[in-house]
């Protein structure tokens, strides 16, 4: 029986193995399939793009009249004056209107999320032995982050410290990495032994 | 490697896996929802990481149609309506034994492009951000929308990513005062500890582990836990790789590494 | 007209479109609100156009490979063919049809995870040959590292007293260490946005 | 007026981005206090002094971010890097080799490499060979990346600049040759371990902006540099001094931080 389900799980078994080929050998197996992902990745984004600016715009702007839509679109297409040297200006406009407001809302939540609320957490601990702990470490990591000061004496042990704990936090993320990287393997290889136990008949 | 991560997937250990309190508390979380509140599903995750977190997604969405609530998908990036697509697929005929139906229930409103820009305006204003779902049907023609006007407007964030979570927590907890409950890659974990602890995130399920201890805590075991049980022989090579290098290293290669390398400069 | 071409005009665009939302955050003023509300919104809008920006990039440059015969032309061909294909049946069938659909689920959620699949064999090497107790601080990242991976299967939350440390870890050292990253980071970006904000920044007003 | 519980966030960004302006406009002036000694840019020195003993070439990634996002300064300090190297390397003889992901990046590190054999009087080396543009994603990068370290005999790979997923695979393949590495990330920290287990030296986060400011010798990039210091000392009081007060059961200075 011949349905698209199965060729689609053939294409995918394939696919799969041109990429491990890669651990063998950088192939044009691999680059194949590397283009294909790009092609698709950016095809798909187009796509969704576009349905999206249809109905979140044109549909309101034409259906509704509602015409204030019409200057961003405008500012949108001024986007595209770029590919001409003359016209080139009038892109930069939207492009200052897209960094103001993004910068703007990072910056302003910044100030609070990573900043200030991350202060009062490590000086409001409910368990007070490992909140006091988790403050010394915190500043003694903040410290080795002083490039004013030399790292040097009574200070020099600090920033040491506070090196050892960021190495802990590292170990702690390699664990973790090699958790989600291997959890990719696992789900890649359950699927060729189902394709395999098909192909078998089991 | 190959070999150890094949024989677990054909034949499982079956050893139990322990809840962690990360993921019991998140659970909480969202068993605390209020009957008839808005819970926001926000989603940022690259298609290669999406198997890691697919298994907990599903089971997530089960809990939220097992309860009296509604819930809206929105994305940040293309990859991730389809996905979800997907997993609604995966969990139809759960919603229809709840008697939950798209657009009375539950939503998917595709993606917004701009990222944090998105996630800001969209927290701003809710129909003028995303005035149709992923199918282009308008938002007043879907009733799970009616009353959504803000980002106040929802009980409970459930953030599933594969990225960092300091933007959304920028623009909601920090700008709304929103709980968010994060569902994490793994990987990212010991990097949003800074969070949980402040209390800006209210839960943190980790990755593919906290996917799998939800199915336990749902009594819906599934991918997730045959997955964890198949690491199980990955870390032990792992570990054991890692203890020989280090005992080859003792023995054959410490005494040419004694010339003082950067390494030891630090 | 030569006026409206100058520096100074976009960096104060970009000045002003980023105080005002940093303003009306800090204060509660009604018109602030609105006018942030209407701008943010017109942002989301140009960033869905500049979506478009990529794929002329993308598509130019491959293009321009085919045509001049350069290394690996044909491949170069076949992801501008496979990007159009995308978008012609994305755009004429839409992307929920099930052909669409056959290529989301049969190629694209296929071929990525794999890419990321390889790094797992990657750590297999890395955990022989780099996982090692060099020096104090390479044995404590070595230990948390171990410690970290056991507990996220089975195996390793089954043996006693693992868990409790590993998590003492990750709740304890790590958040201290990830803490100090974040606050350095924050004020770092700060001083990055307020110079971009201010037409300083190297990268982008130039 | 001032929204509640904003009014010490707005003090806090006022503070910020006030000590960040004076530092900027102090170093303008020439007033550039010492920075620390960054280790990082010793180990940089050693390894294009090893990479030329055994003929071997230097690559050097300046990451895979842009200039236009939040990845814009790594990139730019990963392109001093490619300025500083490149010095050396044109004073010593040695092969350098540029990996570029972005196209906007190519012009800046193009400049940067030939401006420093210009400045060594080695004009006549430089080739523009030595900037490579791989165009296409993340894993672009990787596998080209790969052909080169085996085809033409890297011996020191410097990755300074953002990385995501590929960083495991290069300092991988990298180490696989036998190079001697140094790398460094800042804004996403996960790459960190990677580089942290399996490259010879690595700096962390802020490190990579400190040593792009200092081998660019940019008033701008040095003085933002500085200021960012007093920011951080005051997060370092008040993160002891806070926890002291919790301990004694005050609280007056996490309300004030509150209010």
């Amino acid at each position: 029986m011949i349905t698209p389900e199965v060729i689609g799980m053939y294409v995918a078994a394939i696919l799969t193995l041109m990429i491990w080929s890669y651990l063998h050998k950088e192939s044009i197996l691999f680059r194949f399939a590397e283009y294909t992902f790009i092609g698709i990745a950016s095809g798909h984004l187009f796509v969704m793009t576009v349905i999206r600016l249809r109905d979140s715009v044109v549909v309101p702007l034409v259906s509704k009249s509602q015409y204030a839509l019409a200057l961003p679109v405008v500012l949108g297409i001024m986007l595209y004056a770029r590919y001409y040297k003359q016209t080139e200006w009038l892109s930069r406009w939207p492009l200052a209107i897209l960094v103001g407001v993004g910068t703007g809302l990072a910056t302003r939540g910044m100030i609070d999320a990573q900043f200030v609320a991350q202060i009062v957490a490590t000086v409001t601990p409910k368990d007070l032995v490992n909140g006091t702990i988790i403050a010394l470490l915190t500043a003694c990591s903040l410290a080795f982050f002083f490039f004013t000061r030399e790292q040097i004496g009574l200070f020099g042990k600090l920033t040491r410290a506070g090196r050892m704990t960021m190495m802990v936090a590292m170990g702690a993320s390699f664990g973790t990495l090699a958790t989600t990287r291997l959890t990719l393997c696992v789900d890649r290889i359950k699927f060729l032994v189902s394709v395999l136990m098909k192909i078998l008949g089991m | 490697m190959f070999i150890v991560l094949v024989i677990p997937v054909v034949r499982p250990l079956g050893l139990p896996l322990p809840i962690s309190d990360m993921t019991r508390e998140s659970y909480q979380a969202v068993e605390n929802v209020p009957s008839g509140s808005s819970v926001m599903i926000p989603v940022y995750i690259s298609i290669g990481l999406w198997p890691e977190v697919e298994p907990g997604t599903i089971v997530m969405l089960k809990h939220l149609l097992r309860k009296p609530v509604k819930f809206m998908i929105v994305c940040w990036a293309a990859d991730e309506p389809k996905l979800m697509e997907g997993a609604l697929a995966k969990v139809a005929d759960f919603a229809r034994e709840n008697n939950k139906k798209y657009g009375v229930d539950y939503v998917n409103l595709g993606f917004i492009p701009g990222m944090e820009t998105a996630m800001a305006a969209f927290a701003k204003d809710v129909p003028a951000t995303a005035p149709a779902d992923t199918y282009g049907t308008p938002i007043s023609q879907l009733p799970a929308m009616s009353g959504i006007k803000t980002a106040k407007d929802f009980a409970l964030i459930l953030y599933i990513t594969g990225s960092d979570v300091a933007a959304m927590i920028r623009q909601y907890v920090s700008a709304y005062g929103s709980k968010m409950v994060a569902f994490a890659t793994i990987g990212w974990v010991p990097s949003f500890t800074p969070y949980l602890s402040s209390g800006q995130l209210v839960g943190l399920v980790p990755g593919v582990t906290g996917g799998a201890q939800y199915e336990l805590l749902m009594k819906s075991p599934g991918a997730g836990l045959a997955t964890t049980d198949a690491l199980s022989l990955g870390f032990i090579y792992l570990v054991i790789l890692a203890i020989l290098g280090n005992i080859m290293w003792q023995y054959t290669e410490r005494p040419s590494l004694r010339t003082k390398t950067s390494k030891e400069m630090s | 007209m030569s006026a409206l071409k100058r520096r100074e005009i976009w960096i104060t665009i970009t000045a002003i479109c980023g105080l005002l939302v940093i303003f009306e955050y800090f204060f509660a003023i009604q018109a602030a609100k609105d006018l942030s509300v209407l701008i943010q919104g017109w942002a989301v809008t140009i960033a869905g156009f500049a979506v478009g920006l990529g794929l002329v990039n993308l598509g130019v440059i491959h293009i321009k490979r085919f045509t001049r015969r350069d290394a690996n032309w044909y491949l170069s061909g076949w992801l501008v063919f496979v990007m159009l294909l995308v978008v012609v049946l994305g755009l004429t069938l839409t992307p929920s049809s099930p052909t669409y659909t056959w290529i989301f689920q049969n190629v694209y959620a296929v071929v990525g995870p794999t890419m990321w699949s390889l790094l797992g064999f990657y750590i297999a090497s890395a955990s022989f040959r780099a996982l090692r107790a060099r020096t104090l601080e390479a044995g404590l990242l070595l230990v948390s590292a171990v410690l970290l991976m056991l507990v996220q299967a089975p195996v390793g939350a089954l043996i006693p007293y693992v868990p409790s440390i590993a998590y003492w870890i990750r709740d304890v050292p790590n958040t201290a260490g990830m803490r100090a990253i974040i606050l350095g980071t924050a004020v770092g970006a700060i001083g990055l946005g307020i110079r971009t904000l201010l037409g300083q920044e190297r990268g982008y007003a130039t | 007026m001032i929204a509640t519980g904003r009014v010490f966030q707005l003090l806090a960004l006022l503070f910020v981005s006030g000590s960040i302006f004076y530092f900027i406009s102090r170093a303008q002036k020439g007033k550039v206090p010492k920075l620390r000694s960054i280790a990082g840019l010793t180990a940089i020195r050693e390894a294009v002094g090893r990479a030329t003993e055994m003929g071997g070439t230097v690559m050097l990634i300046p990451g895979i971010g842009g200039l236009t996002t939040v990845e814009a300064p790594e990139t730019v300090a990963g392109v001093s890097v490619i300025g500083y190297v490149s010095s050396l390397a044109a004073r010593y003889g040695t092969k350098v080799v540029s990996l570029i992901r972005m196209p906007e990046v190519v012009p800046l590190a193009e400049e940067t490499m030939k401006a420093a054999f210009q400045k060594e009087g080695k004009l006549e080396s430089y080739n523009p060979e030595m900037v490579r543009f791989v165009s296409g994603d993340q894993w672009g990068v990787a596998t080209a990346a790969m052909g080169i370290m085996h085809r033409e005999k890297v011996a020191a790979n410097i990755m300074i600049g953002f990385f995501a997923g590929e960083a495991l695979a290069l300092a991988e393949a990298a180490a696989g040759v036998g190079a001697i590495q140094i790398a460094g990330t800042a804004t996403n920290t996960t790459q960190l371990p990677w580089f942290a287990t399996i490259c010879d030296y690595v700096l962390f986060g802020e490190e990579v902006y400190a040593a792009g400011a200092v081998l660019s010798e940019n008033p701008q990039q040095i003085g933002s540099l500085v200021g960012q210091d007093p920011p951080k000392m005051v997060a370092f009081g008040l993160i002891l001094l806070g926890i002291v007060l919790h301990l004694l059961s005050i609280d007056w200075l996490a309300k004030l931080m509150k209010w």
